[in-house]
């Protein structure tokens, strides 16, 4: 089984330990939720699972192999694709266009060969412009392929962003708080988005906010307090669990 | 680069008999043909605005006042002159533009200009390529070539005329061996310190010291000490840059360096005056400068020049507080024009080329014209004189002491 | 990006048209004599257009650029009677050399820092071709010969220039609309969404840059050509910074938007006199007014309007996710993932 | 050769004054205003047309020049950056700036025309002086008047410290109740004012000639990225070193190739210590 692995990562920023120790496994088809006040590291341990920092101590490892030295352009190319708090979309271009930029690494047309409009671009153009479609009205977006990105409102600009990671054929990806700021409904939405990513056989990472979100579809759930891991379980024992009610889940 | 000198003085016999008969020639078809009343249509290239443009407005004035004087005399040969002026701001690729626009839009008859070198190396073949009669008033010696540019005849001095005259006046009169020469990095100042440099290995001299240098260089005293350093006794700058040439006055004057400056006309020019530190640095300092706009002994000015002064001092409200030989070279050019037409007796190019090439000692304010089949460089040997730069009045200088 | 509908194809082929009859219908050669001066700015434009439009690089030095593909010409032509025409690609290619060169140090440097460095670039070519005045004739210049037949006529120049600029706005065209143009655009606007799916930033930036270098060199060869003449004083800064302003004010990430700014901005100063007379005035007024007022450039203002009003009926709102198309299309992805053995 | 030095060492104050005037305003608004040298130019300029043309006394023509200068950094700062800074797209203030820029010099080429004119003496001296003109002096007196008194203004005055504050954080100042956008002008308006101070100067050395904004601004930022982005001992150092190096190299080898080996000193600098001799790696936004 495929495995994205932190092994007791630990990073500092400075004098301040933002990550001591940590571990964390992300299995294929699973949804795995990342909870904790704010704070605790969350943020930073996707952030190193995904290249945007290196770690200071522990390793970063994809069915065994280091990725902890690899750049943030790798990862797209070993199938690990991420979504933003804070959407990072391209407002001047189409959804259609976003959604196909997840396809980058796929493309091997160069420069001169998509510049001639030679065979390979184009016939790479209308494969990925196929899948980007099937993959927007999959999600939902079927409606808005020609709109342009910046007219989404909040929960599209999610959406979409999702669809940008699967259009890049991630076997992992990893959301940063999908559910915040969406409505109920929209939540539902989300769910069985993910739902159906696990079923496909993609490992889902999820770092929420939203706990009664995360302990519906989780499979598993990891709990962090001040860099920290406090407990590791499934939803009902985390739920259940007494230090993570004092530090997070009140009570 | 060709520095082949072509004599200034042609043959006069068989050019003025071919003159004749073709003078003849063409006044006989224009007679069959009836009087032509359409407008000579005169295109003038001028950088009225950008860098160096005072050299332009000057000429300007010299060339409205001559278009104005003859079109109230009833044009040429009862035709009136049509100026389309064009300002080039001093670009190139603008110059490029209007000379196209004046050959292929207005149709011209005649092109005079542009004014400064860098404008005229750009523009002078597509004139020659139109056919078009241009009236150079460039420095630059590749700006005329019987062969690429039949009907490019320059009126204005040739730059190597300038520096021939310097360099006679530094060596000959001044007795002085020493050269140090000072260029700037613009296309024009570093063509001409080469050219002075060539000119001077003719005469079997090289420079003690040689440097270009920066146009807007904000101090010169480094480059001044060197060429002292070197043991020069003779500083030659040739550069049209006004703030150039003061600096090097200044620097000299700074470190009391008791040594004569010889080199471009702009060093006695009335903005280099404001420049100065002290009134006394434009001593010792002498430049190419024209007959035409030269004092005799008597302190008069000659009869030509005199006259076109007091006819145009209305327009100057009195005083002129620029070099006046720019007015004149402007009037000369129109005034060329007006001959050519009428010798020709048409706006006919080949014509026109014709009465050019045949041309000799044609009298007019800035000088005495002649051009020949082979010579396209009008203006004479000696209508150079070198002048005396802190003598300015009325646009005019005092001699260089002999 | 997306298809091109029918009335744009139109208004395509009526502009191709009307731009290959020129000869035929224009007032006089003056005239034509522009159209073929905007034709070569446009070559340079198109591919500049790519680094300053699409990937948000603030080159304004190209002028360099071009005078190095104009020298070239100018030089290996006239002095050593190289095919005029195999010239024009070898000017390219030093071009793209040169732009290559450049750009290896400087497109690491930030915004400003690249900027100076390309004004910087350009400064120090004009100071090397009048040093080095054994090559390039100094101050005097060079003269510069024109085409062989058919291309020796005012006509034929123009033609041959519109299909140089043809070639490569059908160049840059394909590389704005498919996977490249989506690649820039993410370096422009979102470095980090570049970088989440994978674009290689640096080699993106070089490898356009360079493509710029070689239009910039065509165009030069073309442009000198036209000229008939260089000197230093040809290539003056001011030329670098009228190319820039053409796209900014034309509009980031439009092709037609900085065409219609390059035909504006040198049409203009020709057809109003007291323009001319301003200069530079004029084009930093139209620079700063289009940064205050609409900073994506009038290019934008007129998709816009198109896309108003091309709006028809309300559109269905809210997200329908469609779970068995979703759950189909990924694991087809996954299925092809398998296949080709995730080869990367 | 002692007057090479010199002369190397007024021209390089003036770049080290440029430079200062760009960290003035960036430590406020993180912009480097292509406005900066031509702020110079218009201490020069305005200088120049106070004394010789209106005829006014040397001190009142001084605080003329400070003014306009002032007036101009203000302008900056209102036109070109307060609207730019509040969207987010990274670089529209290098177009801003560069636009206005280029209108400034425009402008003053039409007005004042571009041939360089003549800087009045201020100081009653005689031109034989040598190394101890005043032209030479006056630009390195006022750079070092300049950077005492803008360390006296961080460290001991108040809005000094509202400086430093916007300077590290602007979003935490702004939580705090300072008024960035008002500290941001008023920054702008020293740098004019500082900036005009330098221009005029070095009025003998450069006369009053339009074209000199541009060749500041390339210059004195130069000087900025060797000696590091917002440090003002590095501004110093580093325009001090480009002046002397620049002075040095066209005394030996001549000004045939000034640019690019000014240039290639940056380029040197840059790819080995890309922050700057005095720099701290976190202010380079890379």
């Amino acid at each position: 089984m495929s495995t994205l692995v932190a092994d007791t990562v630990s990073k500092r920023f400075g004098g301040v330990t933002a990550l001591s120790n940590v571990s964390l496994e992300l299995r294929e088809g699973e949804i795995h939720g990342l909870i904790g006040p704010n704070g605790s590291g969350k943020t930073t341990l996707l952030n190193l699972l995904t290249g945007y920092y290196q770690v200071d101590e522990g390793d970063i490892r994809l069915d065994g192999e280091s990725l902890a030295r690899s750049p943030v352009q790798q990862r797209p190319r070993v199938g690990v694709a991420r979504t933003f708090q804070k959407p990072r979309l391209l407002g001047s271009l189409s959804v259609l266009d976003n959604a196909m930029l997840g396809g980058w690494c796929e493309t091997r047309a160069g420069f001169l060969e998509t510049a001639l409009a030679l065979p390979r671009a184009r016939r790479e153009e209308r494969a990925l412009r196929d899948r980007a479609e099937e993959l927007l009205h999959g999600v939902g977006l079927g409606y808005a392929i020609h709109r342009r990105a910046s007219l989404l409102d909040h929960a599209e600009q999610r959406f979409l962003e999702i669809a940008r990671g699967l259009v890049m054929r991630a076997r992992f990806i990893l959301l940063d708080e999908p559910a915040g700021g969406l409505t109920e409904g929209e939540i539902e939405h989300l769910a069985s988005i993910v739902t159906a990513l696990r079923d496909a056989g993609i490992g889902v990472l999820l770092v929420e906010h939203h706990t009664d979100f995360v302990f519906s579809v989780c499979d598993r759930v990891t709990t962090l307090n001040l860099g920290r891991m406090i407990k590791h379980a499934t939803p009902a024992e985390v739920r259940s669990d007494p230090e993570v009610i004092r530090v997070y889940l009140g009570a | 680069m060709t520095t082949d000198r072509i004599p200034a003085r042609m043959h006069r016999g068989p050019a003025t008999v071919s003159a004749a008969g073709l003078a003849l020639a063409v006044g006989l078809f224009a007679g069959t043909a009836g009087a032509d009343t359409t407008p000579v249509k005169i295109g003038w290239l001028s950088s009225l605005t950008g860098p160096l443009s005072s050299a332009a407005v000057a000429e300007n004035q010299g060339v409205k006042f001559a278009v104005d004087e003859i079109n109230k005399a009833g044009g040429i040969d009862g035709r009136k002159i049509e100026l389309i002026t064009r300002d080039t701001a001093g670009d190139p690729t603008k110059a490029v533009n209007f000379a196209q626009q004046l050959v292929l839009s207005e149709k011209v008859d005649f092109v005079i200009g542009p004014v400064n070198s860098g404008e005229s190396l750009a523009t002078v073949p597509i004139l020659a390529r139109a056919g078009v009669p241009n009236i150079i008033i460039g420095t630059v010696d590749e700006l005329t070539d019987p062969q690429k540019y039949p009907r490019a005849f320059r009126a204005i001095a040739t730059n190597e005329q300038w520096i021939g005259s310097a360099n006679d006046y530094a060596i000959k009169t001044l007795k002085r061996s020493k050269v140090a020469i000072i260029g700037d990095t613009t296309g024009y100042g570093t063509s001409s310190a080469k050219k002075a440099e060539a000119l001077l290995a003719d005469a079997g001299i090289k420079p003690v010291y040689s440097v270009l240098i920066d146009a807007n260089k904000t101090d010169l005293t480094d480059e001044m000490t060197k060429a002292r350093a070197a043991g020069a006794d003779v500083v030659m700058p040739w550069s049209a840059a006004t703030g150039l040439l003061a600096r090097v006055l200044n620097a000299r004057g700074n470190m009391q360096w008791d040594v004569p400056v010889v080199g471009h006309p702009a060093i006695m020019g009335l903005p280099i005056k404001d420049l100065l530190n002290k009134p006394e640095y434009w001593e010792q300092t002498y430049a190419a400068g024209y007959s035409s706009t030269t004092y005799g002994v008597d302190g008069k000015l000659p009869g030509p020049t005199t006259a076109l002064m007091d006819k145009m001092r209305p327009e100057f409200g009195g005083t002129i507080n620029f070099t006046f030989w720019w007015v004149t070279l402007g009037y000369d050019t129109v005034k060329i024009i007006e001959h050519a037409v009428k010798t020709a007796g048409s706006t006919d190019k080949a014509a026109v080329q014709k009465a050019l090439e045949s041309t000799q000692n044609l009298k007019g304010t800035y000088a005495d014209y002649s051009w020949g089949p082979k010579q396209r460089n009008g203006f004479p040997d000696s209508g150079i004189v070198i002048n005396k730069a802190n003598t300015f009045k009325d646009g005019s200088f005092e001699a260089a002491p002999h | 990006m997306t298809t091109s509908s029918l009335p744009r194809l139109g208004t395509l082929a009526v502009g191709g048209i009307l731009a290959v009859t020129l000869p035929f219908w224009v007032g006089d050669f003056y005239q034509l004599h522009l159209a073929a001066l905007i034709g070569v700015y446009w070559v340079l434009i198109s591919g500049l257009n790519l680094v300053v439009g699409y990937t948000g690089q603030l080159s304004i030095g190209h002028v360099g650029l071009l005078s190095i593909g104009s020298y070239a010409f100018a030089i290996l032509v006239g002095r050593y009677g190289v095919d005029p025409l195999l010239t024009l690609a070898l000017a390219g290619g030093l071009g793209g050399l040169c732009g290559f060169l450049l750009g290896l140090p400087s497109l690491r440097l930030p915004g400003f820092y690249f900027a100076m460095a390309t004004m910087a670039f350009a400064l120090i070519m004009a100071e090397l071709s009048l040093a080095q005045g054994d090559l390039t004739g100094g101050g005097a210049g060079l003269p510069v010969p024109g085409f062989a037949a058919p291309f020796d006529t005012p006509t034929g120049f123009y033609w041959l220039v519109l299909l140089v600029a043809a070639l490569i706005t059908w160049m840059t065209w394909n590389v704005a609309r498919l996977m490249w143009g989506r690649g820039l655009i993410a370096l422009r606007d979102s470095e980090v969404a570049a970088a989440a799916v994978g674009v290689p930033i640096f080699r993106l930036k070089l490898t356009v840059f360079t493509f710029s270098g070689v239009t910039a060199g065509i165009g030069g060869a073309l442009f000198a050509s036209l000229q008939s003449y260089i000197t230093p004083e040809t290539f003056v800064f001011e030329l670098g910074l009228f190319f820039f302003v053409c796209i900014i004010i034309g509009g980031r990430g439009s092709i037609l938007g900085p065409f219609v700014g390059t035909v504006v901005l040198t049409a203009l100063p020709e057809m109003v006199a007291p323009l001319a007379k301003l200069g530079n005035f004029f084009y930093g007024l139209l620079l700063l007014a289009v940064v205050l007022v609409v900073p994506e450039g009038i290019g934008h203002v007129i998709k816009s309007v198109m896309a108003r009003l091309q709006k028809k009926g309300p559109e269905p709102k809210g997200l329908q996710p469609d779970i068995g198309r979703l759950a189909a299309a990924v694991r087809r992805g996954m299925r092809q993932d398998i296949q080709r053995g995730h080869a990367s | 050769m002692l007057t090479v030095l010199v002369s190397g060492l007024a021209i390089g104050a003036l770049y080290a004054a440029t430079g200062l005037a760009y960290n003035i305003m960036f430590s406020t608004s993180k912009v480097l205003s292509v406005t900066t040298g031509h702020i110079c130019m218009l201490g020069g300029v305005f200088g120049a047309y106070f004394m010789l043309d209106l005829g006014l006394p040397a001190p009142v023509a001084l605080v003329g020049a400070v003014l306009v200068g002032a007036a101009f950094g203000l302008l900056t700062e209102v036109i070109a950056i307060r609207r730019v800074l509040a969207r987010s797209d990274e670089h529209l203030w290098l177009l801003s700036t560069l636009a206005l820029a280029t209108m400034v010099q425009q402008a003053v080429g039409l007005w004042w025309g571009t041939e360089p004119r003549p800087f009045p003496r201020l100081a009653d001296q005689d031109f034989t002086a040598g190394v101890l003109d005043q032209k030479y002096w006056l630009p390195i007196a006022a750079v070092v008047a300049m950077a005492l008194g803008l360390e006296f203004f961080y460290r001991r005055t108040m809005y000094g410290k509202v400086f430093q504050a916007v300077s590290e954080d602007a979003f935490a100042a702004r939580a705090r109740g300072i008024a960035t956008d008002r500290t941001r002008a008023l920054s702008f308006a020293i740098a004019g004012a500082l900036g005009g101070l330098a221009g005029f100067a070095a009025g003998q050395l450069t006369f009053a000639f339009f074209a000199l904004g541009l060749t500041l601004t390339l210059y004195g930022f130069i000087a900025l990225a060797v000696g590091g982005l917002g440090s003002n001992v590095g501004a110093l150092v580093g325009g001090v070193a480009l002046g002397l190096f620049q002075t040095l190299a066209t005394y030996l080898f001549g000004g045939e190739y000034q640019q690019t080996i000014a240039v290639g000193l940056l380029m040197v600098v840059l790819l080995v210590k890309p922050e700057g001799l005095f720099g701290s790696k976190k202010v380079r936004p890379v």
